[in-house]
């Protein structure tokens, strides 16, 4: 009968069918791939990290509430000198500090070359903040060692080395970043949005702030969070303008250090699997598990923000 | 012919055609939709007539959308379907069918024009091409009868090869068309196709869907009840994710069974 | 499309074609090509890599990588037998985590270390008490040593930097430096200095330039003569590590580095002193012996 | 009313303001590079090879390097970032599991490249015996470089229009053809864009190279392309410092006594290979969407 004839032709499994299972195989290979090398990375440094702890036998007490950085060596009050401490506060007010000074001018520069002046901004805006992304972390030391330092040695006093040189130039390398993923997520805010808001009588700004932005704020936190990873794993710039001091920073024009720098410097004149050299590890731990809390942090107030939307 | 009336409540008249009849193209039994935890369809039991023009009407949010996806399972990644959906007798919503042959039987034509970033003439023929058809006699042969099919034809003969994204909305709705037929369905299923166009361009759809018409079942949602009346055979009102009523188009418009359906094509409500 | 596949597979076989091809017509030296490896000290690797470049080319087929990556990657990597020479700014015996028990010390070069400071600071000279007041930060404005109203700022290298290690032992006769900040590089080092006001900080001679001011240390200067004489004690020895006696290229190149060809030329424009011109030894406790000469 | 409209003018006006001021960030940054460096480079400096300690050396080899580095990590990457793209945003459900996955693609973005640098140095340069190579680098770039390379071309995916999606499905085509042949072409500024800043960040990428690719740069014989020898600019397995490494290389521990000028120079190579790079490949993508878009 006609009606077998047709439910055996819609049985069969069509090339198409095939043709999709494949592709799909594909792509998931691609990302278990990806998975791969994530989770192979973390293992990595996990186990490299958690050696100071299990294998050299450091509290973790000592670790993070230490602020003596001299692995190998023993505090006045002989505990281990591996107090991270300074380390890691150096790290976090860089990063905060660089994101809220960033984060304004990011978005408002991204509004300007989508709202404002698209043309404008995809001749020039867009070509030039690319562009920067790709100058070597090194140069941008650099030129912070040579204008943001004195800068900052004249106007704040000090010796010019410390967190706020720091944020200086860290605002400038993640200011790009924020920049073209802003600029990614208000182009994804269906253009019907706009219309429908300025139909409404709302002057272009209230469209801009009410409903371009809340539309887009997901997309901006995500850039944001990728500009403070950018600002978090930055080595080489930060390490030569923030003084690179295993100090507790007391004010922001004082040396400090950050995770990074620390790591970086480190990393060559020790010795692998030596305590100097798994104290570093467990730095890379301690800025995996930062991130990662980051992370969950802006997925929280995203969440947030999208109910009370 | 045999109805059925729904002598559980009073508020819904289902018409079914004579089982003996030959010509029923699509039928839905008992078809519940769901998406997650929300029912967004239950107990439609329609029968399709082939070469006819069916619209489904209703209200914002009256499940009519929903159940047009279901007809070709378009909605297989969002929503769960359950019930039997019987096209030329065969059940297509259950495990083993290929949805890209069932979907290639039953092509859609969408609310937005939607041509791909492609040359009109790569538009009609990327589907055949990527069904291994590349003898380009055929391809040619097949963008100009569907061209014309969807009365495009006159108007991009000459620029066969510029983007589609270049149309305006009527003859890129209408290339769209011309997309679906190229693969040679036997129903269309089209979403409210004319909401994004103007007047000239809507009277000319609805022309090229009549004509379509003893070829092609079509199965037609709209939000437009002068649409629906003047251009469709039969008409099936949803409310609240049930259908309310199904009936000749005539009838409907004239001498609705259910009070729910005369509120809402005298503009009561909706 | 189906010329499109056509012209993928031409694609695909002339790629193989041109694989084999290449590999079969490979140059004859390929197959005798002798490669070596020697990866440590950023301050030995200028020198190690112009005496390969040198050496490559008066031997053909011979391929010596030079690499850096620091003294602790050196000698991790030759303990482990990855590489053929590892370069160290330290003996093994001062790095903690390595086991020297293997590795056979080749001493290639002496560098000499000097303080360096901010050339405004008006200071040029400092007894040995004053430089450790100054590092173990007792002392904090240059006026107490005889300089301008200048507050101090310490610039170390970073901690296990071979440069620090020979400062601290050295100069500052075992004392550790006060915490301050620090610079991985001899360049930044530099730099750091003779931009910043105050600046002091210490970096082997090679580094030494117009932009800096060196500083003598109880009325010693820091030359290379001085150096010869043991009268600047600020010193230490480049070392290339084998694991085990080396043996082939290895053996052929280390000899290679010690031609007098190599120390002449090379060692001047680089600011290091040959082992031969020493008039002592040092072993790496500190123990020196009167001895001139390679061991 | 009129008030809300001057608050609208003062909002807009201070846009311009931020907008400007970040043109001029950018515009003195670029500017400092260039004038400081440009002077220093001729073609002479952009041929010859690098010296260690004398005066006069170039970045030619260096140069050779960057671009064939980025065009090998990047035929690496490619292909699965996009894979990888496409599944995170058109196959994965909207689940945990998913959202995980995200987050350690977004952890993995933040490390400091040191960190995948000495990864890559364990894994292929020491376990798997590239030695320090080519290969070696290409390899670690696409640690690198993947998870920011997945992010953009994931965005650039999510903001095709979903009915692009539907009409192939709705020819009864598969969505895995759907994607390949409509969306992913319709998404090709997007992908482009994603590519040239990717590019860029692994142009000027050192420490993930310091351990890989290594900082030495032998002489090439650039008239042997054969890249199973040794001195052939194509062998894989020979070391190859980039630009950026001979940039920090040089800053670091340079005892060249012109430093600074082959330093300021060789910043100003690189930020000028970037731009001749970035303005192909949108000339490249616009002749390509041209193409996709009007014949076939």
């Amino acid at each position: 009968m006609q009606n077998q004839k047709l439910a055996k032709q819609l049985m069969k499994k069509s090339k198409t069918a095939r043709y999709e299972r494949f592709g799909r195989l594909l792509c998931l290979s691609a990302l278990l791939l990806i998975m791969v090398i994530v989770i192979g990375i973390i293992a990595f440094i996990a186990t490299k990290g958690m050696s100071t702890f299990m294998k050299d036998h450091i509290s973790m007490k000592d670790f993070f509430t230490g602020t003596i950085w001299n692995p190998g060596a023993k505090t006045p009050s002989g505990h281990a000198a591996v107090g991270a401490l300074p380390m890691i506060v150096g790290s976090f007010l860089v990063t905060i500090l660089a994101a809220i000074l960033s984060t304004p001018f990011a978005i408002g520069t991204a509004v300007y070359m989508t709202e404002i002046s698209p043309k404008r901004g995809a001749k020039i805006l867009q070509p030039v903040t690319e562009l920067l992304v790709g100058i070597p972390s090194v140069v941008y030391g650099f030129i912070g060692l040579s204008v943001v330092v004195p800068f900052v040695r004249n106007t704040f006093g000090g010796s010019g080395f410390g967190i706020l040189s720091g944020t200086f130039v860290l605002f400038v390398m993640i200011l790009p970043t924020i920049v073209s993923m802003t600029v990614d997520s208000l182009k994804s805010v269906p253009t019907y949005y706009r219309q429908a808001s300025l139909a409404l009588g709302a002057t272009k700004w209230q469209t801009i702030w009410k409903v371009v932005l809340r539309a887009a704020s997901p997309g901006i936190l995500t850039a944001v969070v990728f500009g403070m990873a950018r600002a978090f794993g930055e080595a080489l710039a930060v390490q030569m303008v923030i003084g690179n001091a295993s100090l507790m920073p007391h004010n922001l024009v004082s040396p400090a250090s950050t995770l990074t720098s620390v790591l970086t410097a480190g990393m060559g004149n020790t010795v692998m699997g030596s305590l100097q050299n798994d104290a570093l590890w467990s730095l890379a731990l301690v800025l995996l598990a930062m991130s990662l809390f980051f992370n969950l942090l802006v997925h929280f107030i995203g969440k947030k923000g999208a109910f009370s939307k | 012919m045999q109805t059925i009336f729904d002598t559980q409540s009073n508020e819904r008249f289902i018409y079914h055609f004579n089982p003996e009849e030959n010509s029923i193209e699509m039928q839905t039994k008992d078809l519940e939709i769901s998406y997650g935890k929300t029912l967004a369809m239950q107990h439609a039991d329609i029968q399709f007539k082939k070469n006819t023009i069916t619209a489904l009407i209703g209200p914002s949010g009256s499940g009519k959308s929903t159940f047009l996806r279901a007809l070709n399972r378009m909605n297989d990644d969002v929503a769960t379907v359950k019930g039997q959906i019987l096209y030329q007798g065969v059940n297509i919503n259950q495990p083993g069918i290929d949805v890209y042959e069932v979907r290639r039987r039953i092509g859609m034509v969408f609310q937005r024009p939607n041509p791909f970033a492609k040359s009109i003439y790569d538009n009609v023929t990327f589907a055949l091409q990527r069904r291994g058809v590349h003898n380009k006699k055929v391809l040619d042969e097949v963008v100009e009868t569907t061209l014309k099919q969807a009365a495009v034809w006159d108007q991009v003969k000459d620029s066969l090869h510029k983007s589609a994204l270049s149309l305006s909305g009527g003859q890129a709705q209408r290339v769209c068309i011309a997309r679906v037929l190229a693969v040679k369905p036997d129903v269309l299923l089209l979403d409210e196709p004319a909401s994004a166009l103007d007047p000239v361009s809507t009277s000319q759809l609805e022309q090229t869907l009549r004509e379509l018409k003893p070829n092609y079942t079509i199965i037609i949602v709209t939000h437009n009840m002068q649409q629906a009346a003047r251009l469709s055979d039969y008409t099936v009102f949803f409310n609240l994710g049930e259908a309310i009523e199904y009936n000749k188009t005539r009838k409907i418009f004239t001498r609705p069974k259910i009070q729910l359906t005369d509120d809402y094509v005298s503009g009561n409500f909706g | 499309m189906r010329k499109r596949t056509l012209v993928k597979w031409i694609l695909v076989l002339v790629v193989i074609i041109a694989g084999i091809g290449s590999y079969t017509t490979r140059s004859k030296r390929a197959t005798n090509q002798q490669s070596i490896t020697a990866v440590g000290s950023t301050a030995l690797q200028p020198l190690v890599e112009a005496a390969s470049e040198q050496y490559s080319a008066e031997h053909s087929g011979i391929f010596i990588n030079v690499q850096g990556g620091g003294s602790g990657t050196g000698l991790s990597q030759i303990e482990s037998g990855a590489v053929q020479m590892g370069n160290s700014d330290l003996f093994a015996q001062e790095k903690a985590g390595i086991d020297p028990q293997h590795l056979v010390d080749h001493k290639i070069a002496v560098v000499g270390v000097a303080p360096i400071v901010n050339k405004k600071v008006g200071v040029t000279r400092l007894t040995t008490s004053q430089l450790i007041a100054i590092f173990t930060g007792k002392v904090k404005n240059w006026r107490a040593v005889g300089g301008k109203n200048i507050p101090i700022t310490l610039i170390n290298r970073t901690q296990g930097s071979g440069t620090r290690v020979t400062f601290e032992k050295y100069a500052l006769k075992g004392h550790s430096s006060a915490v301050a900040q620090e610079q991985d590089s001899s360049g930044t080092v530099r730099q750091i200095v003779s931009s910043t006001p105050g600046a002091v900080s210490y970096v082997s001679f090679s580094y030494i330039n117009k932009d800096v001011q060196p500083i003598s240390i109880d009325g010693v200067s820091p030359t290379e003569r001085n150096v010869m004489l043991n009268h600047w004690k600020i010193w230490a020895y480049e070392h290339i590590y084998t694991n085990g006696k080396p043996t082939g290229l290895t053996k052929k190149f280390l000899n290679y580095l010690q031609t007098k060809h190599i120390q002449t030329t090379l060692f001047n424009k680089l600011g290091y002193i040959s082992v031969k011109d020493m008039h002592y030894q040092r072993t790496w406790k500190g123990q020196l012996s009167k001895e001139s000469g390679v061991a | 009313m009129n008030r809300m409209q001057k608050q609208s003018q003062v909002a807009m006006g201070l846009l311009r303001a931020i907008a400007g001021f970040v043109v001029l960030i950018l515009a003195f940054l670029i500017g400092y590079i260039f004038i400081t460096g440009l002077p220093n480079i001729s073609w002479k400096f952009l041929t010859s090879p690098a010296k260690a300690f004398s005066a006069g050396g170039g970045i030619g080899i260096q140069l050779f390097n960057s671009f064939y580095l980025l065009i090998l990590a990047m035929l690496i990457s490619l292909p699965i970032a996009l894979g990888a793209s496409i599944y995170l945003n058109e196959y994965a459900k909207d689940n945990w599991f998913t959202s995980t996955i995200r987050t350690a693609i977004e952890i993995l973005s933040s490390l400091p490249s040191v960190v995948v640098g000495l990864f890559g140095f364990l894994l292929f340069v020491v376990q798997y015996n590239f030695g320090f190579s080519i290969i070696s680098g290409a390899l670690t770039l696409t640690i690198f470089n993947l998870p920011l390379l997945t992010r953009n071309i994931e965005e650039a995916l999510a903001s095709v229009a979903d009915d692009q999606r539907q009409g192939g499905l709705g020819l009864g085509l598969s969505k895995y053809e759907t994607i390949i042949h409509i969306v992913v072409p319709a998404a090709l500024p997007g992908i482009i864009s994603g590519i040239i800043l990717c590019s860029g960040r692994v142009f000027g990428e050192a420490a993930a190279l310091i351990y890989t690719a290594g900082q030495s740069a032998p002489a090439l014989n650039f008239a042997d392309w054969n890249p199973f020898n040794i001195d052939s600019p194509l062998s894989p397995l020979r070391p190859a410092e980039t630009l950026a490494v001979h940039i920090w290389k040089i800053n670091s521990e340079g005892i060249m006594p012109d430093l600074t000028k082959v330093s300021s120079g060789s910043a100003a190579v690189l930020v000028l290979a970037i731009l001749i790079f970035n303005l192909s490949a949108r000339y490249i993508g616009r002749k390509v969407f041209e193409k996709m878009t009007s014949m076939d």
